[in-house]
């Protein structure tokens, strides 16, 4: 896919959680197509401390707005900048960059989708969800937080398939971690996609693993450029050391050298 | 619009601004951002006889102002790019120089060999200062004896343009200029990356796999501009200077203090459009000042 | 709270910081921003045994994440020292180190033997790495001869701590450290600054009257680093380490990679109140991670 | 002088001209007392090439409303971003620095006192006018620029003496340089205050030194620190290499060693 280095502005910026904040971002042009997966490399003006950009994941692409979500979570200084961003703002942009996860033949007989989100790794999860219900599925959501306000967008979820939600603290949906989810044992599932911290990953992978079924992983290797050139993302997988930013970040988990 | 031609050795280029190995993929990474066409040189990764897979992850520490990486080298060997990456490239109006690296002295040899059979490649840059490998690389750059030493063996096979990218890790650059300049090196190209290193307060661990890396971006710049301005008072052949060059003033500075051209390296991840808008700034910097041509400001700092 | 106290030889520091020579003043330049007796120690400004004027302004350009500066030992002498500047200092609740310089072994020795003489002075750091002055400085610390013989010929005359301060400007850092420790330093401090160089391109001029300058600042911290372990795994003798540390974090990370102690400079400069304020950093570190006493992080990365 | 590290509310931040700004800091506490002549130094937050602080003069202090104003002439990145600044913002500033310019006793007989800014350096000239004539003085600025646009602030210089203008376009006040006024020709000053460009400096030593006036001037050295910590400042005087940041700002003439 063409890459594009864009001046995007900043339509809204809402600070969803002390930690978490939602970027809107449009154009006067059409924004270029983007798939579930893909990232996107941000510029991060006016933070002394943060040199190369700064890679996130397409949450959410609003055609009818025209609008590209970003759901950050503050962790550095470039986060946390990302945070200060005001409506109007210049934000500069890298994108489409990366593969997407595997969407399913539409015209296939129906297929049990699920979609594994821990923390901000919820982000992808929301624009592959959407597609996947544009093509006809209904993907069921596994997402997981601390707490109950850890779980974010669920309005935004809901509109695109179940959601099934999994807090430390059970402050809402079962209590536990996603993979303690009772859904797994109630329903087989064909395929699952999943994002968010290693560990939770990792379970997930296992379980996939256990019954057999496809499962995808989005990676957050640390990144210099993002599309290729400087070859810091490496992944080891069965082919060797390839790059996040380009054959991924999405593997399939079959292709990764995890110890699970 | 001044006349931008400059020339290193042999090697005539379109203009100064040429982009540094391992930080510019193979062009084509760029090619939606720019039009390669418009750079006056691109410095391909680094390449050895043997496929290697370089460093384990992680490979890359963000610092102030720049950067740290221990890729170390990864690449399918010559083979692999004379046969499935030198057809997709070799076509593209700019110069392709491929930078070579090797773990002895014979596979920098059989490595150069390789490259200089592939006709559409003009140039190689030895790299004897690859701080992120464990043979070769900087142990050969960091002494003259090393250095001479790889040089007089490559120059022996490759009849081209052969810049040799020399080392900052060195108490002396001139010396090991003079070195390789004295085997037959058509150009030196300086400055590689500096040994550095990450560690994670945290978790008490170092962030590269390596342990130390290799430090490039804006933050090294002051140290590279010394090192032309030491080396282009040493040394009769050309110079391409490198390090930290973010925009088309840091370029200006690295043609003033004597280089013939310059790369750019790590601020192609900031900003992947920066090569040619550095070709632009240098000519507006051009016209503003009245030269007519780049090569009258190359080394051209009034001391 | 912590045990936060440190031995650096015979000397012992209420707590590993401490600022860095040339940027702290005398201290009482810092009085108004910080409680001085809260610093592990205080390095004051370079000392020669003769009165300098330094270097011709322009002695500063900033560079990314750091600057450089080529001030040359400006200071009025060691004897001005004892007479005018000691009597202010000498009751301050903390250790005043100073850093001593000289163009001749002979003066070294001589400016060691008169700051020797000052009761209140514990220790001195043998300023061997200085890259602004012509004569003397730098020129000594980039061999392992030249070093060698300096301390010798100071260790003779001096019987406190002796601390000697390395330049980064060489190829192998650790060799110089062996050498300096086989003559009977106390403790070695790295890095001092790197040899930079700043060009104003619009008037094609150096910034710095000297043409080159000392780099510092967050820019040079991964190169330090580096130098402080390469280091703690060649030499048994203390390590001050130092170079772009701007808050506890990096300190840290100095202590970590085999610092005993840290000190610093050119973040003096950004936050006048950065040292105290670095204590207490790295007291919340060590609760945090239930160390008891800062020396269990010395030297304690996990490679 | 006791030395404040203050944090200070920006009250007003009053773009007065494409290329100047003109900041209002406050705070909570009474701010510490300051001179005409002294400077502060900035920490610019937010701009990656921005590392050490900015020295900046005292342009006023009023101390009705304990506001503290900076004129600030956007030349590079930092003075940039501090055009950016918003009301309600932090800035963190070092105060109050160096020496101040030599106020006549007030209780001695009349004198006749030019004050004279040129560019960004008339900016000290409003705080010491102030001073002077609340002790009593009738000070004459003479202010020069290079159009009308670029002389600021002259209501404020109206309330406290009279205003002699010269601009080089001749679109405001006498055609040419401050030195080329006529008052320098009418009127015999017992004393000159300046502060400008180097060679409007020179000029002005020049013309003082020809009539034996005694001459101030506030040099604008770079500095590292501000506060005599880093010896970079140095002017070469008759007594040697001394720090603008501690011995100056402000110098008479007779102890500088400039071709004049
Ligand atoms: C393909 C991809 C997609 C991503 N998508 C999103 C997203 O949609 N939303 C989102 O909030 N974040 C996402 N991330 C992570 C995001 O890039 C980092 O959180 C961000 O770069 C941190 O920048 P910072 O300046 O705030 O923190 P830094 O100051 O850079 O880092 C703060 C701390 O976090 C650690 N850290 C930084 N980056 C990473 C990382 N990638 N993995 C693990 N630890 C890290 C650092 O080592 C450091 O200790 C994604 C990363 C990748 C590679
Ligand atoms: C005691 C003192 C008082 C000052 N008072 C004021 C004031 O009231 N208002 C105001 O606007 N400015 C004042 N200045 C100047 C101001 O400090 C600089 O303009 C500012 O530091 C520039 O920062 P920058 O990041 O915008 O530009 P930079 O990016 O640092 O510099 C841009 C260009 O300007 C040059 N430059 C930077 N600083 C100076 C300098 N001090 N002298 C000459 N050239 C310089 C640089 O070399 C560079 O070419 C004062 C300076 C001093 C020393
Ligand atoms: C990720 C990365 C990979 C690099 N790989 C190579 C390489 O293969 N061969 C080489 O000679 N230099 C390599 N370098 C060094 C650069 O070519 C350049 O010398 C250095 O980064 C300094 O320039 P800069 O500051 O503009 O990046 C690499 C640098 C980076 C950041
Ligand atoms: C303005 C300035 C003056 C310095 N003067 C001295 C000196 O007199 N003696 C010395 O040993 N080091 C001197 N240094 C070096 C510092 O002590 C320190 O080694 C160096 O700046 C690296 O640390 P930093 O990055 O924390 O500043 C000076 C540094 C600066 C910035
Ligand atoms: S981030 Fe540069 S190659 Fe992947
Ligand atoms: S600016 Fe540091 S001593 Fe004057």
């Amino acid at each position: 896919m063409k890459k594009y280095l864009l001046d995007l502005k900043v339509a809204d910026n809402v600070r969803l959680h002390p930690n978490y904040c939602l970027l809107k971002l449009t154009s006067e042009e059409t924004l270029p197509e983007m798939i579930p997966g893909q990232f996107v490399e941000v510029r991060v003006d006016g933070s002394s401390s943060t040199f190369l950009r700064r890679p996130i994941s397409v949450n959410y692409v609003d055609k009818d707005r025209n609008e590209l979500w970003l759901l950050v979570q503050l962790i550095g200084d470039g986060t946390r900048r990302m945070a200060e961003y005001r409506q109007g703002d210049t934000m500069n942009v890298v994108l489409p960059l990366g593969n997407g996860f595997t969407i399913p033949d539409s015209d296939q007989e129906e297929k049990n989708l699920l979609l594994v989100g821990g923390g901000v790794g919820t982000a992808p999860m929301l624009f592959l969800g959407a597609v996947l219900k544009s093509k006809g599925f209904h993907p069921i959501f596994l997402l997981g937080g601390r707490t109950q306000n850890d779980v974010l967008q669920l309005d935004d979820f809901a509109k695109f398939g179940d959601v099934c939600i999994t807090t430390e603290d059970g402050s809402l949906g079962e209590k536990g971690f996603v993979t303690n989810h009772s859904i797994l044992n109630t329903k087989l599932f064909d395929t699952i996609y999943t994002c968010g911290p290693k560990p939770m990953m990792v379970a997930v992978a296992k379980y996939a693993a256990g019954k057999d079924i496809s499962c995808e992983v989005s990676l957050e290797n640390t990144m210099a450029c993002g599309f290729g050139a400087c070859l810091c993302c490496v992944e080891n997988t069965v082919e060797g050391h390839v790059c996040v930013c380009t054959e991924g970040p999405v593997f399939n988990t079959r292709k990764l050298k995890w110890q699970i | 619009m001044a006349n931008l031609n400059v020339n290193i050795g042999n090697l005539q280029l379109k203009n100064p601004v040429m982009t540094a190995s391992g930080t510019f993929g193979y062009g084509i990474e760029f090619a939606d951002f720019v039009d390669l066409t418009q750079i006056g040189g691109i410095f391909v990764k680094g390449t050895t006889i043997e496929h290697r897979e370089g460093n384990p992850y992680p490979r890359m520490a963000e610092t102030p102002a720049g950067m740290l990486n221990a890729v170390g080298l990864q690449n399918k060997g010559a083979d692999y790019f004379a046969n499935n990456i030198y057809p997709n490239i070799k076509d593209i109006d700019t110069h392709m120089i491929v930078n070579v690296s090797g773990s002895t002295v014979e596979t920098y040899v059989e490595c150069a060999e390789k490259i200089a059979a592939l006709d559409k490649i003009p140039a190689i840059e030895l790299n004897i200062s690859c701080p992120n490998v464990k043979h070769g690389g900087m142990a050969f750059g960091v002494t003259c004896a090393g250095a001479a030493e790889v040089v007089r063996a490559v120059r022996k096979v490759y009849p081209k343009t052969l810049i040799v990218k020399l080392s900052p890790n060195v108490t002396d650059v001139t010396e090991i200029a003079r070195a390789v300049e004295a085997e037959g090196a058509d150009a030196v190209s300086l400055i590689n990356t500096l040994l550095g290193m990450a560690i994670d307060a945290e978790k008490r661990k170092p962030i590269l796999s390596t342990v130390t890396g290799g430090l490039s971006g804006p933050c090294v710049k002051p140290i590279a501009l010394r090192m032309v301005w030491q080396t282009y008072n040493a040394v009769k052949i050309p110079i391409i200077g490198l390090g930290g060059i973010s925009n088309w003033k840091d370029a200006v500075e690295f043609m003033l203090a004597g280089s013939s051209a310059i790369q750019i390296g790590t601020y192609n991840f900031v900003d992947p459009a920066i090569s040619v808008k550095t070709v632009e700034g240098i000519n507006d910097y051009l016209d503003k000042h009245g030269f007519k041509s780049v090569t009258e400001i190359i080394g051209a700092l009034e001391v």
